[in-house]
């Protein structure tokens, strides 16, 4: 017999989750309906969630799905199915020639830029993560002995958001 | 013996998959392949009636004021759920801050509500 | 540890190995799946049973056992075989495919919901955010398989079911709030093992009201259930469903019943925690079902609220009920009042 | 081997998604969905970084804390403003927005 630990394997989850995300990513843009681009965002952002549980966050990975799928992308739908042309045309993304290509030529590089950047620094960088990851109960103190001012500035930005977009959004008479 | 709950959860994740994937697929193996195009077999339930015009109609705007309360109340309350569970580590002074963070957001909150339920906003 | 066999005589040792593993029971067994599927069948017999009782009537007899409790398995064979209707111009691959994701949702919970101290899939110290992070996905999938049957009553009941979860998701969240800070943890076998001496339910009486209502309005039951009130919205979002896809979104409701119920239980109610005549998993599985009466009996009983009713209901008075708990809570903590209860 | 430079190549790669998408595309859902990404990127390295250091700290997941909610409540506006101007224009594409064009 061979004795093997029963682990997660982390190259092959992160390859997974790598994968899922950026494909995920692509089809949000190019997909043809809208609507299928919108769930393709949500299995982004819950590839994303699947990577803060690798770094030992399981509490921004749960914050990301509650916020992004569970909270931004019903509003991104709902944007979705009031925005439709009455006779049902979603609206088209016609393009000028060479734009698209430009587009891509730009991104790919500072993309690549980024990466090359990353991986000259790499031998610098720590390899490995230190032991212990933190326990979730670290993340309130910090929240409100550290960043207390953060908080009551959020306050003031998600009533000036509610109250913003409730007033564009509301019928004018 | 206690394994990662993460591990655990993906495979109980792959188990429902198993339970489900055939029970999904039936449709895909006997029921599609068989179809005969019906015209009034697969029209729109509408108790009867011929179905008139696009069911996916521009829908009523006086929900959206509601999905957009949810999103920030989504933020606020994730921020207290990491506040609540080390309440008892920090002191109780520092726990005021998270008081005035609600006080704060109690006067937008009501002024919305009130833009909300009126009727003739929306 | 797994030792992977080398030798064809090892084989069998390993197989046993492997299916008397506490990984296998808890996920094939016991509180996973076998469990999950014979619970969900049980529910569908006895809420029909039950509203038929309440209403004067007898319910499914025939299907054999006592009082027809084999009907689930009939319903099963027959929604298996029945045709499935694409409607007109529907979106086949969300309309087949978004009822595996609702029974994912319904049943992934179930993977941190403890039934005993050991009965459970996975030990997760974020357990009750990761139930408030999958249930928060349902509205979305919900109007997505609304808008995939291009149908007019799904639809409207897609969008009403849309604000109703939406509308009473928060007041859920910020009544469980005061049972954290109780417990002082998201992991809900700590959170059970802090009530061995006091049922949460005491000292946070008012959160479990809250939390009661919430769950009903987020179930769609009555008097909640404006997205599939039959007489005006035939059977609201999922009225062209049929045949296999049909039998998929009933599993799940039932499945996300039953989960909602164990949580009461592990939140509220003292979990497994009772009178040591009978084992620990067993008061799990009785209080959740008591928890799932007391859902299901309004159905019998009581008329549908009136939507702007609804609303006004979930975002007025149940928000501000629910942050008052909070403050309740935090008071009753500090003035060491829940002390000698080790609180 | 999983290391720092994994998580910042796939961050960068999905920064490179988000500025094709704010640059090539013209439906305006389109174009905050690119932000959302960009966002996330962000998020990816923040996370990343903050678990590498040491000694440990959770500075850098408030820092997400945070941005995860900015950014909801970006969507949120953002959204609003799109509901807008198809109001006014009947469409949402960006280059049809011109309105303050003699």
């Amino acid at each position: 017999m061979v004795e093997v630990a029963l682990t997660i394997p982390p190259d092959v989850v992160f390859i997974a989750f790598a994968t899922v995300t950026l494909l995920a990513a692509i089809l949000a843009l190019q997909a043809k309906e809208l609507i299928y681009g919108a769930i393709a965002l949500g299995a982004s952002f819950a590839g994303i969630a699947g990577m803060f549980i690798l770094l030992d966050a399981p509490y921004l990975a749960m914050l990301q799905i509650a916020i992004y799928v569970g909270a931004v992308v019903v509003l991104i739908l709902f944007t979705i199915m009031l925005v439709r042309r009455e006779e049902g045309e979603e609206v088209t993304e016609q393009r000028e020639r060479g734009e698209g290509a430009a587009g891509l030529w730009i991104a790919g590089l500072l993309a690549v830029a980024i990466a090359g950047v990353a991986a000259l620094a790499g031998p610098n960088l720590p390899s490995t993560p230190p032991g212990n990851a933190l326990p979730v109960s670290q993340l309130g103190p910090a929240l409100v002995t550290q960043y207390p001012v953060p908080l009551l500035i959020l306050a003031f930005l998600l009533s000036a958001a509610l109250l913003g977009a409730m007033m564009l959004a509301k019928v004018e008479r | 013996m206690a394994l990662n709950p993460w591990l655990a959860i993906s495979i109980f994740a792959l188990v429902i998959l198993l339970f489900t994937i055939p029970l999904l697929s039936l449709p895909y193996l006997i029921v599609f392949p068989r179809r005969k195009e019906n015209p009034f077999r697969d029209m729109p339930f509408e108790s009867g009636q011929v179905p008139q015009g696009d069911a996916r109609h521009r829908l009523a705007m006086q929900y959206y004021p509601f999905v957009l309360m949810f999103v920030v109340f989504d933020v606020v309350g994730m921020f207290l759920f990491a506040w609540g569970i080390s309440f008892s580590q920090i002191p109780l002074d520092s726990s005021l801050v998270v008081l005035i963070f609600l006080v704060l957001l109690g006067a937008p909150l009501a002024y919305a509500l009130r833009l909300a339920l009126r009727r003739e906003n929306w | 540890m797994v030792n992977i066999p080398t030798s064809p005589a090892d084989l069998l040792p390993f197989i046993i190995s492997i299916v008397t593993s506490h990984t296998f029971i808890t996920i094939i067994i016991f509180p996973g799946m076998i469990h999950l599927t014979l619970v969900s069948a049980f529910l569908t017999w006895y809420e029909r049973k039950l509203l038929a009782r309440i209403q004067l009537r007898i319910g499914p007899l025939y299907a054999g056992g006592p009082g027809g409790i084999l009907q689930p398995i009939a319903d099963g064979v027959k929604l298996i075989f029945k045709e499935v209707i694409l409607p007109y111009k529907a979106d086949r691959t969300l309309f087949t495919w978004i009822p595996l994701v609702l029974i994912y949702l319904g049943t992934l919970p179930f993977a941190v919901i403890p039934f005993g101290q050991h009965w459970v899939i996975a030990n997760l110290d974020v357990g009750l955010v990761f139930i408030f992070a999958t249930t928060s996905v349902f509205p979305s999938m919900i109007i997505i398989f609304a808008w995939a049957s291009n149908s007019k009553y799904p639809f409207i009941g897609g969008l009403r079911s849309l604000f109703q979860q939406v509308a009473y998701e928060i007041p859920m969240w910020i009544s469980a709030l005061s049972v954290v800070i109780l417990a002082g943890s998201l992991n809900l076998v700590d959170i059970v093992n802090k009530q061995a001496k006091i049922w949460f339910i005491v000292p946070a009486f008012l959160s479990f009201i809250v939390f009661f209502i919430c769950i009903m309005a987020e179930l769609e039951r009555l008097p909640f259930d404006l997205p599939e009130a039959e007489p005006e919205l035939v059977a609201g979002w999922f009225t062209e469903a049929s045949g296999a896809i049909f039998m998929a979104i009933f599993l799940a409701l039932y499945l996300k019943l039953y989960m909602m119920s164990a949580l009461v239980t592990d939140l509220f109610l003292g979990g497994w925690w009772g009178p040591p005549f009978l084992p620990q998993p067993v008061w799990t599985v009785l209080k959740a079902l008591v928890v799932a009466t007391a859902i299901i009996i309004p159905r019998g009983i009581y008329p549908r609220i009136r939507v702007d009713m609804l609303i006004r209901i979930g975002w007025t008075r149940l928000l501000v009920i629910a942050l008052a708990n909070v403050f309740i809570t935090v008071v009753l903590v500090n003035s060491g009042l829940l002390a000698r209860w080790g609180l | 081997m999983v290391t720092l430079v994994s998580y910042i190549i796939v961050s960068a790669a999905l920064l490179g998604i988000g500025i094709y998408g704010i640059s090539v595309k013209r439906n305006a859902i389109r174009i905050l969905f690119a932000v959302e990404i960009i966002v996330n990127a962000a998020n990816i390295n923040f996370a990343a970084f903050t678990r590498y250091l040491n000694p440990p700290t959770v500075s850098g997941q408030v820092i997400v804390f945070y941005s995860i909610a900015a950014s909801a409540m970006e969507a949120a506006i953002g959204l609003a403003l799109i509901l807008v101007a198809f109001r006014l224009n009947g469409s949402i594409d960006v280059r049809k927005m011109d309105k303050l064009k003699g």
